[in-house]
């Protein structure tokens, strides 16, 4: 399957994640999932940003924060509301939020 | 269309927000849908309770006499009765120290259905055989 | 052209996933897809009339409204609803009260679902 | 005989913190405490009268009623509540509508107060 | 000051409980706070029982849960919400909810 | 009673739940609560981020903007304008990598008050010299 998860938070309590085997994953983060794209803990970036090349962040959510799209990992694509459309119509079959 | 299948897969612990007591009630809605539907058509949802989600389905539970609310017990009962698949993950049940008869059954009530205590696998394997997956 | 359903349990205000909810409706609809709205939990709550727009908090009513004018589909789950002591005639007008199975039928119809827990 | 004075800011239905807050409640007046309860976030949707008790859901109405009878003095969030759509002759009648200054006052009086934060 | 602290959940996001000092502290499991007091995980009881010696557990919040007072761990007294009231007003002077 | 202090402290982040800002706008209600008290009481909050609460606190915040909704900046900047005393954690933000300009002033509203990067001692301090904590 080609699953994309939404991240939400930036401290989860889940592991579902890490369990989780598709053929083809996306992590698209949004809300305060965004500081995992963005904010290191202790010098160390998300280990989120490892699961998969897949990665995207939303911008208005960024912004939102006070931060900046060149704050974001290199790993990880900056996208907007109608780029998510996109993603979620054209590039995946099946959708999370977590 | 024909039928759809469906991954409920229930993440967050009972008695704490709403979500997973819903994840529960709506699955339960599959057997009322076809009043909606066109003739032939169905929706089959199969309940999964995986991490903290499984935290809140033991037997025994006194919700309703001390809190004036539906134990999730009891909507696991009605689940079974209209013959839901639900399956709970094994090594999570494991990781709390759960296990298989502290979790109710509805025989009781004359369902033959039983709560099933299945490995991620087989949950991950409901992900990938259904069309759409929701997390609660 | 393709169809997306959203359950939306989250409330109104504070936690920024309903504020999603409707942009991302909002975004998709803009690109020509069709829309369906699922309120459950403390998003139930949204769907009464006449809410106040102070800078401090989020609204839904005007967002909810212009959906529905490009042909979203929005319905709340009448007893998440009710149980909250807000009846029908109190609710956004056009926005459809109903049981959860809208929402199973809504997801046999639809390319996409995304379902979006609560607090 | 001292006072206690309970912010509580979540939701009514769910998240059994509510539920926690009015069984507190009862337990200290039914000692001869006196109680404040001040409601923000997602409780100040709790105030709304008319709610109907389905067995699924907490329900606050009744035991709020009960609890401004026993002498508890119960307070919402005036901003918070009319954001949610609420209006104040839509409320349970007896509960207070104020800025979040009342909150501060009570606590001024207060021997005890508990801060319950929301989803 | 003697601190009584509520804990609500069962996993925490938070670190505060950690670096908290108090002359007295308390520790009051409630709501799914209580699976602290009633569940091992991987074999290990819940970090927050070294705290202090001051561990309570909501018998009506353990109930609820279909667990049964006997379930708690020894070094956790069970109590129902008239002794919450006591300890609140009698054996400690501020409290916290986390 | 004359004053009593308080300590607000936010573990939570903002734009999450509706807690972490409600604790601003809560603190920021000590200035009009004269109104309900005898003459000479006062409540005095210190503002404290600890955690994943000092999250949300840095300057640029387009909330408005995008949501149309007011920002957790411009709710820093009205505590500073009344003068409330803010307490940021010194070690939570060396965590998150936040140095201290990247958090607002109110200067451009004439406010002299800034908020102050303070140990995790000093936040247990006003824990204990509040009469009440308040955790948002």
């Amino acid at each position: 399957m080609k699953l994309a998860v939404f991240v939400s938070d930036f401290k989860l309590t889940y592991d579902t994640l890490d369990r989780l085997k598709a053929d083809k994953l996306g992590i698209i983060f949004v809300a305060n999932g965004v500081y995992h794209a963005t904010t290191k803990e202790n010098g160390e970036a998300s280990s989120l940003l490892n699961k998969t090349l897949n990665l995207y962040a939303l911008s208005e959510d960024i912004q939102t924060r006070g931060m900046k799209d060149a704050d974001v990992d290199k790993r990880v694509r900056v996208v907007n509301y109608s780029d998510v459309v996109d993603l979620i119509f054209n590039e995946y079959d099946k959708l999370a939020w977590i | 269309m024909g039928d759809v299948k469906l991954a409920f897969v229930v993440q967050k612990p009972q008695y704490k927000g709403e979500t997973s007591r819903l994840a529960i009630t709506h699955a339960i809605a599959y057997q009322t849908v076809e009043i909606l539907l066109e003739d032939g058509d169905t929706v089959t949802p199969t309940l999964c309770f995986v991490g903290e989600g499984v935290l809140g389905l033991q037997k025994g539970q006194k919700a309703m006499d001390l809190y004036e609310v539906t134990s999730t017990e009891t909507h696991l009962k009605n689940c079974l009765l209209v013959d839901l698949d639900v399956l709970v993950c094994k090594e999570d049940l494991a990781k709390y120290g759960i296990s298989e008869d502290m979790m109710p059954d509805a025989e009781d009530m004359g369902a033959d259905k039983k709560i099933k205590v299945a490995p991620f696998s087989e949950i991950q394997k409901a992900m990938e055989d259904a069309k759409h997956i929701l997390f609660f | 052209m393709a169809t997306l359903t959203v359950g939306c349990f989250p409330g109104l205000i504070g936690n920024m996933s309903y504020d999603f909810v409707v942009k991302l409706a909002g975004a998709a609809v803009n690109k020509g897809h069709k829309v369906n709205i699922w309120f459950a939990g403390n998003a139930a709550g949204s769907v009464k009339a006449h809410q106040k727009h102070l800078k401090d908090y989020s609204t839904g009513e005007k967002h909810l409204k212009a959906l529905i004018e490009k042909g979203v589909e929005i319905c709340t789950c009448e007893a998440c609803t009710v149980a909250r002591g807000i009846q029908k005639p109190e609710g956004i007008e056009k926005i459809q009260w109903n049981a959860m199975h809208w929402y199973l039928a809504k997801i046999h119809a639809s390319d996409r679902v995304l379902q979006i827990g609560g607090e």
